[in-house]
């Protein structure tokens, strides 16, 4: 007896493009050698990318599912296999194996909701996903709010798209801040959490936070003094990975494996696990 | 049922490896069992336990996935799984056959790991039932009978003879092949009574798990106990290592001096390095680690697997952990008398 | 049967947690059983009323442990100190690895303390006590009645060739000192040395290859204090987990035991901790016997301060050449 | 069938200061060592962590040499001293664990010694030919 189907086993992806987003983050277009998307995913799902010899890990998917071509990881510089990933050239090859991850509910729960997105610096990456998938359905979801800081202007990934196709977009407002004045920035100043606090949104929506620990924290708790309830947001957790299926035994928090069951979580359901993450 | 003369166990052992590669504990260079291959000459040793568990058979404690040759820019993606070979592993403890369950519902699960599976599927299991069970056997309070081990074929040894009963279509298809003698059952029943009776007498026959358990997280996570419990920890891996159920794996790659081979092996949530990520670690000091041990046992796994708890009771921790920490003693700690 | 009663030390720590002298205690924690003793740290006297012990089968030395304990709190750790465990805590403090001012030191005599997988081994399964008697280990079993091991039989080898009875480092002693060992610790190197090389690839083949990379060893060592090994640290390029070959299980036991050279004090802990029985106290053993035949008798640990071998050296020293016939001519 | 004559790989641990130097004064005399030596240039020989030997074993070297400063000639006054006493514990242990002892060597070669390099370089070259490939400390994965 065989077992062909092996999840460990990846596909070969291509690097086809390059794009430098801000000092440390890039955004990397891959396809499989004879140009196709590898496999469909879910907004909020991520992959495990690897050049052998270098190291595996897990990335969130910043493309849309509604892009037929290809898929996007945006990976910020900080570590063994980001800091080769970042010296790549296009045309070079790497593995790919998902999607992994449960994604977020935008076919059942977001549906016909008013959408507010709240991301900090590389957080905005699981985001964008969501983000464009929101906007290509336009229809079946309310009106969009897009809250994001990063430290200066030249951190903010994708501000091309941000500012000439999101922000363009009706029934989408997109609110940008940066933590502190810079020559050249006419926009918020400020700390994600004030400037959701300061935006005052009403109730009426489903809130997704990606950003640092500090920043969610922060910004969950401005979120309830505005009146939310924890069962309006959503957030993604990370944490080291090997497998991505729920078999290496490292990513969970009590019996929840984040590569698995993960890693969007409800706040409410989060409250159930304890704070080891 | 069927039986053979002890003084036939290497008969039977050749007999068998005609068809299947035969493994069975065996005493070592050091005097302590170990699983080893069966040849000419490799004598069945009764010693109640191996110092390794029998997970290496199914889940080894290194293995190779798959191998890439790179040039250029360009990847080739070698698979080397092969077909694998039947075997049969002899005399494995009704602790360690449950060990082989646990083990299944991580690797089986969808999505099936396909190098366990293999395994799985070309492994026979001739359990052996424990006539002397040790002073660190607790096995019944994960409700294993070492009387009635599972496996495909269960075994007993009584006086000069072996007695061989067929648990698994598996199993009688291989006891079929060997055309051993049929036998009734009066000596393996006596045999099961006797075994009942010494495993009520051990020192941890009054174990009990009902304490723990899925719903239990919030009731332990918290205890003050963790600390005391954990504060002498080295953070080695023995206790995992010798487990039969632990089954946490690193993939890590080797840089061949063609190409790159990636191969899985053992992983420990007892090393500090073992959830570390760039963006910061998630359990900080030993505590954490400690606690992830034998919370995964005792409340984490049941409440993923039915309840079924991912401890055997098989007693290794107990008599190898360097400081004699093991997880009796953090049940009773944390249970009171409820344990 | 140690010299001392668990009443005397008990008393002694009484006493200096009730004069404020310390506030936390290193001891040995009664188990499950009477030989599986777990090094606890005890906060109060009620703890250790309920559960230290002392006994033949209190090995575990703390002298690592203070390395991270004294870090904590402003108040003072007692610690108990066989013998060998004071040459580690000494070595320990050369390489300024813990504040001495926050430990009070107890000396206590050893007698020597037990294996039990010797033991299990004399009952086979079943071990329902043990006591300590005059005629040696009395082994009240579960099948097979009462066996007495001897007690050269039933000791730790490192006990059996104890290389010192002396403490060289204390704030007070309990009970009698001891002297410096005529030891034959070095005998079974010897053996070794006095085969070929075949036949000492071959035994230590046959020993590595049962390794299974637990670290236990590396942990559980007193001289192995990095904050991060080498074996763990993602970029030293020689990270690993697993004896994937047999040149990683020498590479990892051969770094393990150079990277002690001339700072191991022959505590033993690493041998009494190996789940696999590797004899990796001779890896250590080869590395002072080569030191002492090379460089002039060294024992880490001895005295605070003395500066180790490898990080030392005259102008007459011996070629590595000559080293190598020398480490294999003095047998 | 030809059979092709075996030649060891022989990795050499080469001080800046001196063997280092020695090798190019052997090379611009034209006094031939094989080809199989693989010189790694270090700032001095006691930069030459045990590992670095066990690695170069472990990756297919038959032989290690390490060549430093002649003792009291060292460029950071005593590097070599200590390399003399690491090497001189290492090797016996290795030969403690039946690693043959002629596949590791210590020499001292000044800069000024392009022919006692080039003459350390063949005999260790011939020494470690006769014992044949190294076995016992390598990595058979290495070899894929």
């Amino acid at each position: 007896m065989t077992y062909r189907q092996e999840p460990l086993m990846p596909k070969i992806g291509v690097v086809t493009d390059i794009r430098i987003d801000t000092p440390d983050v890039k955004t990397f277009r891959v396809v499989t050698p004879d140009g196709k998307k590898a496999f469909e995913h879910k907004p909020g799902q991520c992959a495990m990318l690897s050049i052998p010899g270098v190291g595996e890990a897990m990335f969130s998917i910043t493309s849309s599912p509604t892009n037929t071509e290809y898929m996007e990881f945006s990976i910020k510089k900080c570590g063994c296999l980001t800091d080769w990933l970042h010296a790549m050239e296009p045309g070079q090859q790497i593995t790919i194996r998902g999607p992994y991850g449960n994604g977020f509910p935008v076919d059942t729960e977001f549906v016909g909701k008013n959408m507010l997105f709240i991301a900090g610096g590389i957080g905005l990456a699981p985001l964008r996903s969501v983000i464009n998938y929101v906007r290509h359905y336009r229809d079946r979801y309310g009106k969009i709010d897009i809250v994001y800081g990063s430290r200066s202007k030249d951190d903010l990934v994708d501000y091309n798209e941000i500012i000439h196709e999101w922000a363009t977009d009706a029934g989408v407002s997109v609110h940008l801040t940066i933590d502190r004045e810079q020559e050249g920035w006419d926009g918020h100043v400020g700390f994600v959490p004030n400037y959701v606090k300061e935006l005052g949104f009403d109730t009426d929506k489903i809130a997704i936070l990606c950003g640092p620990p500090i920043m969610i924290k922060f910004t969950l708790q401005g979120l309830m003094d505005l009146g939310f309830d924890k069962t309006q947001v959503y957030t993604t957790l990370e944490m080291r990975m090997k497998c991505g299926i729920g078999k290496c035994g490292r990513c969970n928090v009590a019996n929840k494996y984040i590569c698995k069951d993960g890693p969007v979580f409800r706040f409410d359901a989060l409250d159930e696990l304890p704070d080891e993450y | 049922m069927r039986k053979i003369a002890v003084a036939k166990l290497d008969a039977l052992f050749a007999a068998m490896a005609k068809t299947h590669t035969v493994y069975l504990p065996a005493d070592g260079a050091d005097g302590r069992a170990q699983y080893t291959r069966w040849e000419a000459g490799v004598v069945y040793s009764t010693a109640l336990n191996t110092v390794r568990s029998a997970k290496d058979f199914f889940f080894p404690q290194t293995e190779n996935l798959m191998d890439f040759k790179m040039e250029g820019k360009s990847i080739e993606l070698i698979d080397t799984r092969d077909e694998g070979e039947d075997f049969i592993v002899f005399g494995v403890r009704a602790c360690d056959v449950r060990s082989f369950d646990v083990l299944d519902r991580v690797f089986l699960a969808e999505p099936v790991d396909s190098y366990y599976a293999a395994r799985r599927a070309h492994g026979v299991i001739f359990s052996m039932a424990c006539t002397r069970p040790a002073e660190t056997c607790f096995c019944k309070t994960f409700g294993i009978d070492a009387a009635e081990p599972a496996g495909d074929v269960a075994c007993y040894i009584d006086a000069d003879t072996l007695y061989l009963d067929a648990k698994t279509e598996k199993g009688e298809a291989v006891l079929a092949a060997l055309g051993l003698e049929d036998s009734d059952t009066a000596a393996v029943d006596a045999q099961k009574a006797l075994i009942r009776e010494r495993l009520d007498a051990l020192p941890l026959s009054g174990l009990s798990a009902a304490a723990f358990g899925g719903d239990k997280l919030d009731e332990y996570f918290e205890r003050p106990e963790w600390k005391t419990l954990s504060e002498t920890c080295l953070g080695c891996g023995t206790c995992t290592f010798v487990c039969p159920t632990c089954q946490c794996y690193d993939i890590r790659d080797f840089k061949t001096n063609t190409g790159v081979r990636r191969y899985r092996c053992w992983d420990s949530c007892m090393y500090s390095e073992f959830t570390k990520m760039s963006a910061g670690q998630p359990r900080l000091t030993q505590l954490e680690r400690f606690r992830q041990r034998f919370m995964h046992k005792l409340v984490y796994y049941p409440a993923n697997n039915d309840g079924i708890f991912g401890c055997v009771g098989c007693g290794r921790c107990l008599s190898r952990c360097p400081i004699s920490m093991n997880i009796v003693k953090v049940m009773k700690t944390l249970g009171g008398k409820n344990v | 049967m140690q010299a001392l009663t668990r009443e005397v030390l008990l008393d002694r720590a009484k006493a200096l947690f009730a004069d404020g002298t310390v506030d936390r205690a290193y001891g040995w924690k009664r188990g499950e059983f009477d030989y599986d003793v777990t090094p606890g740290l005890f906060r109060s006297v009620e703890e250790m009323e309920k559960e230290f012990v002392f006994d033949d089968f209190c090995g575990a030395n703390f002298s690592k442990y203070l390395v991270e304990e004294t870090r904590k709190g402003e108040g003072k750790i007692l610690v108990f100190l066989k013998p060998c465990d004071t040459y580690s805590f000494n070595q320990l403090l050369t390489e300024h690895r813990f504040d001495r001012e926050k430990v009070y030191a107890v000396g206590i005599p050893c007698e020597g303390m037990a294996d039990v997988t010797k033991l299990k081994a004399e009952a086979a399964e079943g071990i329902r006590s043990i006591t300590a008697e005059k005629e040696g280990f009395v082994v009240h079993t579960l099948y097979d009645g009462d066996k007495t091991v001897p007690r050269t039989e039933g000791l730790s080898e490192r006990c059996l060739v104890c290389k010192s009875k002396k403490h060289v480092a204390y704030d007070e002693l309990l009970g009698e000192d001891g002297e410096v060992a005529d030891s034959a610790r070095f005998d079974e190197v010897a053996r070794l040395e006095a085969m070929n090389a075949d036949e000492r690839f071959a035994f230590w083949q046959r020993e590595l290859s049962r390794c299974i990379r637990c670290n236990a060893c590396r942990d559980v060592c007193p001289a192995c204090t990095c904050e991060t090994c080498v074996f763990n640290n993602p970029n030293s390029g020689v990270e690993s987990k697993a004896p994937v070959t047999s040149f990683e299980e020498q590479m990892f036991h051969i770094i393990r035991a150079f990277h002690v050279a001339g700072r191991c004090t022959d505590c033993g802990e690493c041998s009494r901790v190996c789940p696999q029985h590797i004899p990796l106290h001779l890896l250590n053993r080869k590395f002072i016997k080569d030191i002492n035949a090379f460089y002039g008798e060294y024992q880490a640990g001895a005295e605070v301060g003395s500066r180790a071998p490898l990080v030392n050296y005259t102008t007459a020293d011996l070629e590595p050449g000559e080293a190598v016939q020398r480490g294999n001519e003095h047998a | 069938m030809q059979v092709t004559e075996y030649k060891p790989k022989i990795v050499a641990f080469c001080c800046n200061w001196c063997s280092y130097a020695g090798a190019d004064l052997a090379g611009n005399n034209r006094l031939a060592y094989p080809a199989e030596v693989k010189i790694i240039r270090v700032p001095c020989s006691c930069r030459v962590n045990p590992m670095f030997i066990l690695r170069a074993f472990q990756r297919g070297a038959d032989g290690v040499i390490i060549c430093g400063c002649h003792p009291g000639d060292c460029h950071y006054t005593s590097g070599n001293y200590y390399t003399r006493r690491r090497m001189a514990l290492l090797f016996s242990m290795l030969n403690y664990l039946g690693i043959e002892k002629e596949r590791t060597r210590v020499e001292w070669v000044s800069a000024a010694e392009g022919a006692k390099f080039a003459a350390t370089m063949n005999d260790f070259v011939q020494t470690v030919a006769a014992l044949g490939e190294n076995k016992r400390l390598e990595d058979l994965r290495c070899k894929l």
